[in-house]
């Protein structure tokens, strides 16, 4: 049958599913934070943490994966550390393949973030002050709710770019079937052989499937969401 | 105790220059044309205008050390401010959960604001009274310790106005919560505020207790018909059968529609110059329940030639007429003189 | 012969596009026009020559994708030519206490991954490299044990890196990817029987079939050219 | 010629039901509590409500018919609605761009709001007040064919309002735009209105000319100080060495301070019932410029009995005078009684 | 010198700039058009045309690449239209790394104009009408400027993920040196090459530049757009 999936295909599908959650999960807070930060305009260095946030969309995936492996990888600055205090390694891991999408969508979070963000009306906020809320109740109850269409929308975006991601996935965490075979690395590989562009086909649909189900919960949520 | 407020401040074509010292617990009502600064002021002491030199005292507290959710202020803003993605209930309880328990209770705001049926609705499905009336009970429901509110008024109906005064004025009398508020309306001013502060183009141009300020001539007030005599007063005794309140007036007895007070409280009452009619001699019979003799103390014509404002003493209390010079002229008034004031009973104001 | 005018292109397998370069350079000196390349993974290129894209002839990495091409009538059976190839090798990090060691059916990959260590090379699936180190780990007897410690690139300059960067023990890529970098060392050379020549097919394709363009495969496949790769440390017979 | 509006519209929790005929060109305020539907028959007429029936015909043309920008009508929303991204300027010529030349001028309305030194502002940067008079400009400028007014001065302080009224009374006078006023005020009623509509809980409670309904005491205008009659009148003479001008009402000669108008000119004026006291007999040298003498018509107590409402028939005019029912009965007042009404010449409006 | 370029790189630069240009100049009038379709609730087919948007995100980019190459190849359905038509091919040409582009950023535009779309206040927009300003003049006066945030974001984010595309564009519009040879592009050849790192990185950079100089601008013209 046309739609029998085979052992492979359908880790890949748990897989895909564990790491666009786990990237959204690992993204999104740190892209609400940073949202923040670039909102206030005397943050030092404002303009250079902005650069660093959109590189991920500005380079190739490849380079992406490559500048990964360089600072999480067992000898690079971050993932040393990581691996000799926690014993935690990425690299081959379904973590790692979070991580790179977790990277690569992460500018797609802030941009959509920033956009709600700039639309809150920062009357708001002060009336919420005068109402005895400080900095961090001001914004769980009033900014955060309000800026919740950009959130849930950064989050969709990041989940739906996630099912894709490739280059930085494949560069940085390898293509492991059954821990870091996410469905466009089975996609791609199906691709590359001859004649593998049915089973291409057949994941490419499963991916689709599985976006339109994050799209559809993310419409549901955003309407409920709104005022 | 006082409520000192210095404030100083620059906006690019506006700039703000104000000291001012009230009386607190009391009503002070900032009064003046629209941009003069009012809403400035209102946001210096809430803390929300980060102006270039402000200190604001509230009975010894340095307010303006404080951030804005320290201050304890509740502020109904000009522009509502509702949370929009609350409902009526969580906006009204959003600053109750945040301050300690105090005397203003949910359901009797709730009660007397009308919004009882508008708990579950969103702002945005509210009419332009009913979200001021939300906002006004929000800032009441925050337990504030000084409560500044711009224009909470402008948007309701007399009836419904006549109903939140009297609470306003409780929560001044009983709970001693002092209270900073923007209004156009003299009447409100009358009905409210003990202080009242004149500003215009970013400065104060008169300050003090409102029967000083409204009946001072060289204001605006008397001209805008808004002139007249607040006056305090005791409840001697109630005429059941004529349906009246005896009150005495500094030695002045006064007739008011009767109000269901026990002799002896005290009440402030306001007699609108336009109310009381003069007469040299006792006019016979009339509708004027209240026939006061005094003594003209001056006279003042207006920049505009248009009014005559003429103080009279009687007894303690001095009363407010405002007259055209044409029948001051033919009354020969001149200080000294003495006069019958004539005034009804349901002119005067309770307040 | 007369100097080639037409613009002819040149599909190439990405990893050829140095050599190629100065192949070209040397093609303009003779006074041909200049040659056009498009460079990406054997793959997409035979997938554009199917739809109709205006190559004249395909370099592949990949012997695969050349038969491929020639069984759907893409390319000029009988123009195909291998004429220079590569060896297959295993590196390890600079910093690897493994020295030289001669790649015999006895010596054991497993062991000398380590525990947790895995092999970087090409994804066996479809990059070529790693579907020579398939063949040569089957002759070795240790494909199935190393089959799961595979770490597999889409590339064989990623496999390299992550030998570079030490995530991996041990990789297979070839002589030519280890020679320029300083963060690897060769410490093995397959055997030529362990595995299938790696060798870069060059094809005429069918619809571009001109005399032109027979010159220009003509030229790339010439003593002239051969020296050029044989510079970039391909194997030539 | 006339407006007539029908609507039917269910809110969740609300429903509105209101037929309205209105004549035109003429001004009519809708009146009622917060919460009754007032905005709601504005949002109807301007065509942005997608009401459940609605049926809006002016003169003869079928307004819901039409596009809301076809309708040629100029909205003053309650809640500004200024556009954020342009300036003053922009925001004042966005309609005057779109209509047909029209009898508004820019220079006089920038000048008349005071809105002049603003035109290059955002509205983010103006006080609330100033947004609420650009608000009116650019529903002016727009060259309405009627205009709708939702509170358009509740945020003005009073002299501000006594430059905007008159401009408003000349485009219904001059320009015959006929006016949909919503106004919490019984003073712009009375200055403005012609027509009176009261609603109640999204229904018409009384529909009228604003003397009839304000003169009607089973409606709460008596009670919250609002009644007073309403008397067309024309001037007779000018006499400016006291200062006063002499109109006749309906053949009752009244003093008014002096106005800038030439004789034989034709204005309204409003006598408050709280102006007026009422005597038996001449009352002596008396403020009141004004003693009408007249016949006793009626005698109205209102349902909280806290007051009298008094028609007197003073030639073709009627006078309306509030006395407390103690008063009334002092003077025996009964129909038919000859009565002296005395009000002072500054206690008459001029609307 | 570290920083001298051959005519390659020159060529590529100007390339990734051409098709990012155009990319942007492509998808954003066509993105605004879909967002206002997808506000109308009552759109027939909404959930499809949504689903059709998002899908160049959920799909791994060679896989884009492919479809393009199917739909728009001189044998796809519109492909073969246009070229026999109007004569234009777009297979591996510079209009054709631009229409991958655009395609794949594509969904990121639709993202951040209905972000802003969503914040719009309809009452301005009633305001406008009233005014006598038609559904048009509306649009182009009130709800186009009042959503300029997303545009300009939208755009933003399109010009950087363009200027880091690969996948797409090298499937459907390959990687001719000098006619499709976008920066990606060359990054990831110099990085197939054995050595090419160095060359690799200067590419890297200079299309961090690039991006940077159009963050600054869209920076720029987010500010001056904010009442
Ligand atoms: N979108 C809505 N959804 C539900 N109820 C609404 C909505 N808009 C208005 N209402 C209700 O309809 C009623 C009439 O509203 P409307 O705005 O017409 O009142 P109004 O007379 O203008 O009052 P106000 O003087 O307070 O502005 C109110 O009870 C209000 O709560
Ligand atoms: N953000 C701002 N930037 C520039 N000028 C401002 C700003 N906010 C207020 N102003 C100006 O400062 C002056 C005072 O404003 P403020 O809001 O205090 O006036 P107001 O007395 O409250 O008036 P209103 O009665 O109209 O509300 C006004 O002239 C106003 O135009
Ligand atoms: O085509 Mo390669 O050079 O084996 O990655
Ligand atoms: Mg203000
Ligand atoms: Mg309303």
């Amino acid at each position: 049958m046309w739609f029998e999936l085979n052992n492979y295909e359908w880790q890949a599908i748990r897989l895909s599913l564990i790491v666009a959650a786990n990237a959204v999960a690992m993204g999104l807070p740190v892209a609400i934070l940073v949202s923040l930060l670039l909102r206030w305009p005397r943050l030092p260095f404002r303009s250079v943490l902005n650069i660093v946030v959109h590189l991920p969309l500005v380079l190739p995936p490849v380079v992406v994966g490559w500048m990964l492996l360089v600072v999480f990888g067992v000898r690079g600055p971050i993932g040393s550390l990581l691996n000799d205090w926690f014993g935690i390694r990425l690299v081959f891991t379904a973590s790692g393949a979070a991580l790179a999408c977790a990277v690569m969508t992460f500018p797609l979070m802030v941009r959509a973030i920033r956009l709600s963000l700039d639309s809150v009306d920062s009357g708001l906020e002060d009336a919420a002050s005068t109402l005895g809320a400080k900095r961090l109740d001001t914004f769980f109850t009033v900014t955060l709710p309000l800026m919740a269409p950009g959130v849930v929308s950064g989050a969709i975006t990041a989940y739906a770019a996630s099912l894709g991601e490739f280059g930085a996935v494949i560069t940085f965490a390898s293509n492991v079937p059954g821990q870091t075979q996410t469905l466009p690395l089975a996609i791609f590989t199906a691709l590359q052989t001859p004649g593998g562009e049915e089973a291409a086909a057949k994941l490419a649909t499963i991916s689709v499937i599985l976006a339109v189900g994050g799209l559809l919960l993310g419409e549901w949520v955003g309407k409920r969401l709104r005022p | 105790m006082t409520l000192d407020i210095h404030l100083k401040h620059t906006f690019p074509t506006f700039s703000a220059d104000v000291d001012i010292c009230l009386p607190t617990p009391g009503v002070t009502a900032l009064f003046g044309p629209s941009g003069c600064g009012k809403s400035t002021v209102m946001s210096a002491v809430s803390g929300l205008l980060k102006a270039d030199e402000v200190r604001v005292v509230l009975d010894g507290v340095v307010l303006s050390d404080l951030h804005p959710a320290d201050r304890g202020v509740g502020v109904v803003f000009q522009d509502g401010r509702l949370f929009p993605h609350m409902t009526v209930d969580s906006n009204l309880r959003y600053g109750m959960k945040r301050a300690q328990a105090g005397p203003v209770d949910f359901a009797e705001t709730v009660e007397l604001l009308g919004i009882g049926h508008l708990l579950d609705r969103r702002p945005g499905k509210l009419s332009g009274g009913e979200r001021q009336r939300v906002a006004i009970g929000r800032a009441l429901l925050r337990q504030p310790r000084l409560l500044l509110m711009d224009e909470p008024l402008s948007a309701l109906d007399a009836g419904r106005k006549d109903e939140i005064l009297p609470f306003l004025t409780r929560l001044h009398d009983d709970m001693r919560i002092p209270m900073l508020l923007v209004t156009h309306s003299i009447d409100e001013v009358a009905r409210l505020a003990d202080t009242l502060v004149l500003m215009r183009n970013g400065s104060v141009v008169a300050q003090g207790p409102v029967g000083d300020i409204l009946t001072r001539a060289d204001l605006d007030f008397a001209s805008a018909n808004q002139a007249g005599a607040v006056i305090a007063a005791r409840i001697v005794s109630h005429d059941p059968t004529r349906g009246l309140t005896k009150l005495d007036a500094g030695g002045v007895m006064i007739w008011i529609p009767m109000i269901e007070e026990p002799p002896s409280a005290r009440r402030r009452i306001r007699v609108p110059a336009s109310e009381v009619s003069l007469a040299l001699d006792d006019p016979g019979p009339t509708s004027a329940d209240n026939i006061v003799s005094g003594v003209v103390l001056n006279l003042r014509e207006t920049p505009d030639r248009r009014m005559t404002l003429v103080e009279i003493a009687a007894g303690q209390a001095r009363l407010l007429s405002q007259l055209t010079p044409d029948a001051a002229r033919q009354l020969r008034l001149e200080p000294d003189m003495p006069v019958k004031a004539l005034f009804k009973a349901i002119g005067v104001q309770v307040v | 012969q007369a100097p080639v005018t037409s613009t002819q292109t040149v599909f190439a397998a990405a990893s050829m596009s140095d050599a190629l370069r100065k192949v070209n350079d040397a093609w303009v000196a003779h006074g041909n026009a200049s040659l056009q390349f498009n460079f990406a993974a054997s793959s997409t290129l035979i997938r554009q020559i199917d739809q109709s894209a205006k190559a004249a002839v395909f370099i592949s990495a990949d012997e695969r994708w050349a038969d491929w091409g020639i069984e759907r009538g893409l390319l000029v059976k009988s123009s195909r030519v291998s004429p220079i190839g590569n060896r297959l090798v295993l590196i390890a990090p600079n910093n690897s206490s493994l020295t030289r060691l001669d790649l015999t059916k006895t010596t054991d990959l497993v062991a000398l991954l380590g525990r947790n260590g895995r092999l970087a090379t090409g994804d066996p699936a479809h990059v070529p490299v790693g579907r020579y180190a398939e063949q040569a780990l089957t002759w070795m007897n240790q494909w199935t044990a190393i089959n799961p410690r595979l770490a597999r690139a889409d590339s064989v300059r990623s496999a390299m890196l992550l030998v570079e960067r030490g995530e991996a023990p041990l990789g297979i890529v070839y002589e030519t990817d280890a020679a320029v970098s300083t963060r690897v060392k060769i410490v093995g050379i397959f055997p030529k029987e362990s595995h299938e020549a790696v060798t870069y097919p060059f094809v005429l394709v069918k619809a571009q079939d001109s005399p032109d363009a027979r010159a220009v495969l003509a030229f790339l496949i010439g003593p002239e050219a051969l020296e050029i790769y044989r510079s970039f440390g391909f194997t030539t017979p």
